[in-house]
């Protein structure tokens, strides 16, 4: 396990790489939810705006 | 010839609907492969001779550098699209693709740079494929801030898509110009970006991580163009009933 | 003579998010006079501009002699002449000069013709002076004469009058008749009715929503 | 066709004569690739072989520059004041009338900016021996930006401050343009064999008559919407 984690020495690139990456598969997921959320609750907003008058 | 299943097809409220129904399709397979690629690429693939452990990065690396090249293709195709035929949900569809894409060029900039320290002993030397990513992220922001700079959404919609298209006909003409400037210039003893010497065991993790990322860029695609197309269609009845409920 | 006719067909136009015209119809045929008026922000120029082509209409269709303008847009062009807001004049070139690049990229053109339509305005007194130091209202002369010697059959004008005294938005008029006369067609954007005979002229209001 | 020459010539002569009335203007983005080649030397060193080193890239750097500024000015007065709606309206290819517009902007600064590339070489400490490849390169090298830039000004007609997003769009795409001017700059200055750059610049600029205006008169048109 130990080895596994220490990557034969090449640790602290291989390590960082891979968090990098997985976070910015996070960030992407969250951003991509967060868009369409914002976009839809725009939309929400117009029509409740348009329906109050 | 009948095209009335085109415009059906293409039609915002349907294609909204259908991007919700198949997001889960590509989501889930995307980050079971993921999962799969990366513990068979960090723990089953065994070390490259000459590179050691340290050639694992290619397992993130070279799938995040695919996604952002697979990403502006895409753009720029969902862009002509959209304005040979004034498709909105082609525009949708390529407004989507340029933050995905220009997120994933970080990604295999970064990888990269940390594959550089301990085979290069610097963070950045001008590698061409590394020169080329970075191109090609300045023409994602190029992208973006032209999108965001014109006040008509149309209008932008249409310019970026020109763009799109002008900058894909210079994507691989920047690959190869780079490749050529490196040929003339370059020491030849230092090692190449990404070339271990492959074996089936290294290969099929890096295979099924193309595989998930390519799932990956669709899921978030679909997610982000749904928004984009409420976005786009602000004024349209369907949109008022499909926000009521 | 050939007899011409501009359609418009439930026409939806969008700028940005506003809904500018929504639904609008009209038809004109050969030596009739359309005559835009409405406020500020009721979509003259708009209108205008989906007639020429530079804009798009969400839905609905322009057809000129029954055909789409965007069918075989240069054909349509080449038949028509229009004037924008603004007088497409360069500062540093004189009327002749500039007369003759306008016009002569559409068709030749001698320099005599030049000299005669600038004679119709009432602009041969500052035919050779550069254009920076006109006023307003003698660029729009300028820029009427452009219109007359396009010798297109139809005209599409926003705000002709614009900056003209009393005379000029007589002359405007008369410039008008001349073409309805001759078999035109005249489309224009004004705040001001133009001075035209009624016969042949149909009105548009535009209200602002 | 002949009809469409004349149209063509026309436009060229309106720019040409406008620009030769307002001559400052022309003079500018000379005056500024003149003033970027004189700093290297006082940033880097007044020693010769170090500035002939530099030399190739400090010509097409500030070459690169200098055009951003005058392709800047391609299409913003013509939008402002209507002529570009007289071209798209005029029943001439737009497509066709944009070329001419970027030809008399090529003849306007590419062709000035290489004509005054020998005298920053020359201050570089090139040999004159070189000055006839640095012409070559420079030109060909200035078609395929101009053409380039006519679409980018193209998309940035109306908006405000479009200065700084005309470099960002620009730059990245004519990373393969300083690629092999700069070699072919460079071989000139060495004395080398300039073919395989020059062969790739001419391709370039091939590819830049054929596809640039086509985009160009898209982006005009868009932008005019």
């Amino acid at each position: 396990m130990s080895g596994f984690l220490s990557m034969g020495g090449y640790a602290s690139s291989v390590w960082p790489a891979v968090a990098l990456t997985f976070g910015i598969i996070v960030w992407n997921v969250v951003a991509a939810r967060r868009s369409f959320a914002a976009a839809r609750a725009e939309a929400r907003r117009r029509v409740s705006m348009e329906q109050a008058p | 010839m009948d095209w009335t299943w085109f415009h059906r097809f293409g039609s915002p409220p349907h294609l909204y609907g259908l991007a919700g129904k198949l997001t889960p399709w590509f989501a889930w397979p995307a980050a079971l492969l993921i999962l799969a690629g990366l513990y068979g690429g960090l723990a089953l693939a065994p070390p490259d001779y000459q590179q050691g452990d340290g050639f694992r990065i290619i397992y993130v690396h070279a799938p995040s550098a695919w996604l952002s090249l697979m990403a502006y293709t895409w753009m720029a195709a969902a862009a002509a699209i959209g304005l040979v035929w004034r498709m909105k949900v082609a525009h949708a569809v390529a407004a989507s693709c340029a933050p995905i894409g220009a997120w994933f060029t970080v990604a295999a900039l970064c990888t990269g740079m940390l594959w550089g320290k301990p085979m290069w002993g610097t963070y950045w030397v001008w590698d061409p494929r590394l020169t080329a990513e970075l191109v090609l992220l300045f023409l994602y922001l190029g992208y973006i801030g032209l999108r965001s700079a014109i006040e008509d959404p149309q209008r932008a919609d249409r310019a970026s898509a020109v763009l799109a298209i002008v900058g894909v006909v210079n994507v691989p003409i920047v690959r190869y110009s780079v490749e050529w400037w490196n040929s003339i210039h370059q020491a030849p003893s230092v090692m190449k970006f990404g070339k271990p010497s492959i074996s089936w065991p290294m290969l099929t993790p890096l295979l099924i991580m193309f595989v998930g990322f390519t799932l990956l860029f669709v899921a978030l695609m679909l997610v982000r163009a749904r928004g984009e197309i409420l976005r786009r269609e602000r004024q349209s009845r369907w949109v008022s009933e499909v926000v009521a409920q | 003579m050939l007899a011409h006719r501009l359609t418009g067909d439930s026409l939806h136009v969008f700028r940005g998010e506003r809904h500018v015209l929504r639904g609008l119809s009209f038809a004109v045929t050969t030596g009739e006079y359309l005559e835009v008026t409405g406020g500020n922000g009721a979509g003259k120029t708009s209108l205008l501009r989906t007639i020429v082509g530079l804009v798009h209409a969400e839905s609905g269709k322009v057809e000129w002699n029954g055909r789409s303008i965007h069918a075989e847009a240069s054909a349509f062009h080449a038949q028509l002449s229009y004037l924008g807001h603004e007088s497409p004049l360069k500062g540093d070139l004189t009327p002749t000069e500039n007369l003759r690049f306008a016009v002569g990229i559409r068709r030749s053109i001698g320099s005599r013709e030049i000299a005669e339509a600038l004679a119709e305005v009432a602009a041969s007194g500052f035919a050779d002076r550069p254009v920076r130091t006109l006023s307003a209202g003698q660029r729009r002369r300028v820029a009427l004469a452009g219109v007359l010697l396009a010798a297109a059959p139809l005209w599409v004008l926003d705000e002709p009058a614009t900056h003209l005294d009393a005379a000029g938005q007589a002359l405007v008029g008369r410039l008008v008749e001349r073409q309805l006369a001759a078999g035109g067609i005249v489309v224009a954007a004004v705040h001001a009715p133009l001075p035209v005979a009624e016969a042949g002229t149909r009105r548009l209001g535009l209200s602002s929503k | 066709m002949s009809d469409a020459w004349q149209a063509a010539k026309l436009v060229i002569e309106r720019d040409l004569r406008l620009a030769f009335r307002n001559r400052g203007q022309l003079l500018h983005p000379l005056l500024f690739f003149a003033i970027v080649t004189t700093l290297f030397p006082l940033a880097l060193s007044p020693e010769p072989s170090r500035l002939r080193d530099v030399a190739p890239a400090v010509l097409w750097v500030g070459a690169l520059l200098s055009s951003l500024l005058a392709i800047e000015f391609l299409f913003r007065e013509d939008a402002q004041d209507g002529t570009l709606e007289q071209y798209a309206l005029s029943g001439r290819s737009l497509t066709w009338l944009l070329f001419a517009k970027t030809v008399s902007h090529w003849l306007l600064a590419g062709l000035p900016l290489a004509l005054m590339s020998p005298v920053a070489a020359y201050g570089l400490a090139v040999s004159p021996d070189a000055m006839p490849g640095i012409i070559g390169s420079v030109a060909l090298g200035t078609i395929a930006l101009s053409l380039l830039g006519a679409v980018s000004a193209g998309l940035t007609i109306g908006i405000k401050r479009g200065g700084a997003l005309l470099s960002l769009l620009t730059l990245p795409l004519a990373v393969p343009l300083l690629i092999f001017g700069a070699q072919a700059t460079a071989r000139a200055i060495e004395g080398g064999n300039m073919a395989a750059p020059m062969y790739f610049l001419g391709a370039f600029a091939v590819l830049g008559i054929t596809l640039a205006p086509l985009a160009a008169a898209a982006a005009v048109r868009i932008s005019m919407e």
